[in-house]
């Protein structure tokens, strides 16, 4: 499945809450099913600031597709970086740039999105397009190097 | 309690046009009081008439608005004044707010007391503005900060208060109420043990001045600070009371306009308090908003608003008990409508955003005071904290809605 | 100028209620603009608003109204960061005025490049408060304040500023445009020379932001300063633009609440720019007054309000010139809205006693700019300066009225 | 006469008074009568801080009564100044001090009796009564040297 492809199974699956109540149980379930990080990274240098709760993000690369896990003490945050790893793991560094993430608008989150939210969701995006990014680069010089 | 006068709380209410309002479609219950208060029309009108009417720029001015308007700001001087019972007007000085009252403090006193190896006292429950500016003076000045031990209920350790002021501070600056635990602190017996080294005493009063009758004489703190919009007033204007002896003798803190007498290319010669620590245009709607803010006060009762908020605090506790694995914390035995609470382990950023739905605003977090956070190794709690405003009916909405948060995330 | 739209002059000023009223039975004239300007009805609505329905306490606050207040505010933000033409949106950091603005900037950028010995840049026509806090830091660094030399037509002498930045003074901070003579610095050019030593240099903008348009990218300034209450905003909030490079080289100002990332017990780590620069609970009020001003003044169009002041001041000139006596402090090549001037021998004080009597409001004294009074060795001056909705009938009124209190006078 | 008395007469001379300009035409020419200070007092010690026009008072005392004389480069705040000084010369330092100003609200000067009002009449007035606090000392202290 594309990016968008994922994004729109999400959107269709909120659609079908009536209130946000049954949008935050969705949440908090996913929450729990989070791709739980190595214990190992779940140090300050893997911490996402920004945040009222603590979200912990790695993400690894085998040289063609990232894959990410995380975890939070909060569990709707980690519900929603779950939203996230689900729509990004598995794609390529440049698929994972190029996308844009207007579908958390969409299914409600918005007001996670404003900068000063401090759950610090744009953290969490910004943090994963900079593993991207990283990764993108470091592909990019293998190929010059051959 | 028998015979005090039936407290109008519909009538106080009214004067709130925020309190009306509807958040996702629910009638808006306000417990962040302790973050920042609701503003009472005689407020609101006061700030529209300035802006309206009489804006100019005050002092020095011979055009009628402007004298007017020093007329108006001089008198909004004597009225906070007398609210605090100061005993010279010109003992108070008009700031942006607590914040930047202890920063005036921590460097116009920090410059005049402190030096290498001194030391400044405050307590482990302080909010971050009354405790990095002292840190940041002590590593400046290579000094020591001596922070005085909480207990497990959330009261300061007299004893190692006491043991502590044997060090000699210099200074000691601590908050009459705590803005995560509620406790009232017993700052009258505190400011007493202080000064019989003679170490003057900052009290920070951001969280109990709308909620107690305040008298700087009879307290005999040297310092007293606070905020106005904690106060029913507006946001940017904020109080430091101190004692004429000590405003004389510290230096300026901001230099420019009206501060000054006389200046020439070589050097200048600083303006007479209240002037002295009052550089630039100053916010003087605010002020007058804050004049209004206290009229509001001083007409609902400061006692009976003390009284009300006590017995809301009583019901909030009782009603919260019922919720299995509540935890309260600090339970002190002196405490104001401040309560902070976590559920089992919940994280209370998860609850607070459930809560907030049901169109309750509470805080959630460390509140400013994270060596309090440390003290009890929690990352955060859930505070609900009351005024004048507030109702027995807006509690049972907020248990309710505490209880749907316990229930949906355990 | 034959094809710029026509200036509605009554248009704009219908939207000030404050310029409708009578002062002593007489149609106020408010010509104390360079000291505050009036209110337009959009920044007092807002500011009611915010009162009435939005007020909280915004950053970190989970609950409706504390984000929505937060989105407000940032976004307020933003639109000062497009009025002054910022690169970044936290370049710029609120403050409560231009005198906060320069003090921060004495203190935190002082401490960075200021030590023994060194010295310091202003011109000879600075208001104190663009003054008295670099002397200051010079008298408590042991640096040397250099005051480029100021010409008899009220210029800066520009080989005197390019000799003393040979001195490589490791500051330097300029007036845009002087509050008593009115005088348009070429403050490019003076940027540019002193970057040529790689010298930062600070823009006092307190006179200049209401009358042109800022670009601070294409100015190359360091810094730019400047408060809103001179700019139809509400008192109680300034704005302190900054290249981030300096920012974040800089060490804070205020600590407190909200500037802070992590405090415990020993240390504390700083939050980002802006929030860094901005210790304690802002004027959030203010600040959304303060965007409903540039909103007003985008509506009206800054070059139009610029070309109207100037169309006044012109007229102002000439009609003054017809006074016997008139003596004008200051006729530099590029004047704003501001003319200082003074009759004969006859005391500014005097005549400004009973131009008020006659409903004008025009500021006498030395207009917190004792050095140019040095200068032209004079106790002070009558001001008269022009905001947008200032008109040529009110510069009538207002010649008449000079007239009579040199007569009176004489 | 009392200070009382000169005080109404005051009060009397400005109630013929139609319009403010009448009243400021005769402070200024009030201002051009007034007994001036002898060059040796017009220093910054005579001077009266916290007015936009400056200021010189100088007082003696004969033992008895104190006569005072000023002088201001502000021809309207030596009007007033000279209004003071008929109220207040010639007489015994007690009787100054025990004397009130209101004569000066009824006249119509009101708003220059405004602590922040810059032409320092409260300054002013505060001076004058120091004067007289200094000199009532000094004849009480003689007394009990006696
Ligand atoms: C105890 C205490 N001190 C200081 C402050 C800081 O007040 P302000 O943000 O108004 O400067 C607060 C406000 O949160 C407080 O609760
Ligand atoms: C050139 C200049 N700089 C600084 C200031 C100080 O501004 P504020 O009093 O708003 O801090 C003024 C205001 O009078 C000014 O004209």
């Amino acid at each position: 499945m594309t990016i968008e492809q994922t994004q729109q199974q999400i959107i269709d699956e909120f659609s079908m809450f009536d209130d946000w109540m049954d949008k935050y149980n969705f949440l908090i379930e996913m929450g729990k099913d989070c791709p739980i990080i190595d214990t190992q990274y779940k140090t300050n240098n893997y911490l996402i600031t920004g945040c009222q709760s603590r979200v912990w993000l790695h993400a690894s690369y085998d040289g063609n597709l990232i894959s990410f896990s995380a975890d939070s003490d909060a569990v709707i945050t980690k519900g929603i970086v779950n939203l996230l790893i689900r729509v990004f793991n598995g794609h390529s560094p440049e698929e994972i740039l190029a996308a844009d993430t207007a579908f958390l608008d969409q299914i409600g989150l918005k007001e996670h999105l404003s900068p000063t939210r401090s759950n610090g969701l744009v953290s969490m995006v910004k943090q994963m397009k900079l593993y991207a990014q990283v990764y993108h680069l470091k592909s990019t010089q293998q190929t010059k190097h051959e | 309690m028998e015979d005090r006068k039936p407290f109008e709380i519909q009538y106080v209410r009214s004067q709130f046009p925020a309190l009306s309002q509807y958040v996702y479609n629910k009638p808006l219950v306000y417990f962040d009081n302790a973050a920042t208060t609701q503003k009472p029309l005689v407020v609101i009108d006061r700030l529209k008439l300035w802006y309206e009417l009489e804006n100019s720029n005050i002092h020095r001015g011979v055009h009628y608005l402007s004298q007017q308007g020093t007329i108006a700001f001089e008198t909004a001087r004597k009225t906070v004044a007398a609210f605090l019972n100061a005993k010279e007007t010109h003992e108070i000085i008009f700031t942006k707010g607590t914040t930047d009252s202890i920063n005036l403090l921590a460097s116009s006193l920090g410059r005049l007391l402190v030096n290498e190896g001194d030391s400044v006292l405050v307590t482990g429950m302080e909010h971050h503005s009354n405790f990095v500016p002292w840190q940041q003076l002590c590593l400046e000045k290579k000094a020591n900060l001596l922070v005085a031990a909480i207990t497990d209920s959330g009261e300061v350790d007299l004893e190692d208060y006491k043991s502590l002021l044997e060090k000699r501070p210099k200074i000691v600056s601590i908050t009459h109420i705590s803005n995560v635990l509620g406790t009232i602190n017993p700052i009258e017996e505190m400011i007493r043990l202080a000064h019989e080294y003679n170490i003057p005493v900052v009290i920070d009063g951001a969280q109990s001045v709308a909620h107690q009758k305040i008298d700087v004489q009879a307290l005999n703190c040297d310092f007293f600070a606070f905020s106005g919009h904690k106060l029913y007033a507006p946001m940017g204007v904020g109080v430091l009371y101190g004692k004429e002896k000590w405003l004389n003798a510290m230096p300026p803190y901001q230099f420019g306009g009206e501060m000054v007498n006389q200046v020439s290319i070589k050097e200048t010669l600083f303006n007479d308090l209240p002037f002295k620590f009052e550089a630039g245009t100053p916010n003087v709607g605010a002020v007058l908003g804050l004049e209004s803010a206290i009229h509001f006060i001083e007409m609902t009762g400061i006692e009976q608003i003390g009284l009300h908020e006590e017995q809301l605090l009583h019901y909030a506790l009782e009603k919260l008990k019922e919720i299995d694995q509540i935890r309260f914390i600090g339970h002190p035995k002196k405490q104001a409508g401040v309560i902070s609470f976590l559920i089992g382990n919940i994280h209370p950023f998860d609850a607070g955003m459930i809560i907030d739905k049901l169109g309750i605003a509470i805080r959630t977090g460390h509140h400013c005071a994270q060596p309090v956070m440390e003290r009890y190794g929690i990352p955060g709690t859930m505070r609900a904290s009351f005024a004048a405003y507030n109702t027995f009916e807006e509690i049972d909405i907020f248990v309710a809605a505490v209880k749907k948060a316990a229930l949906m995330l355990s």
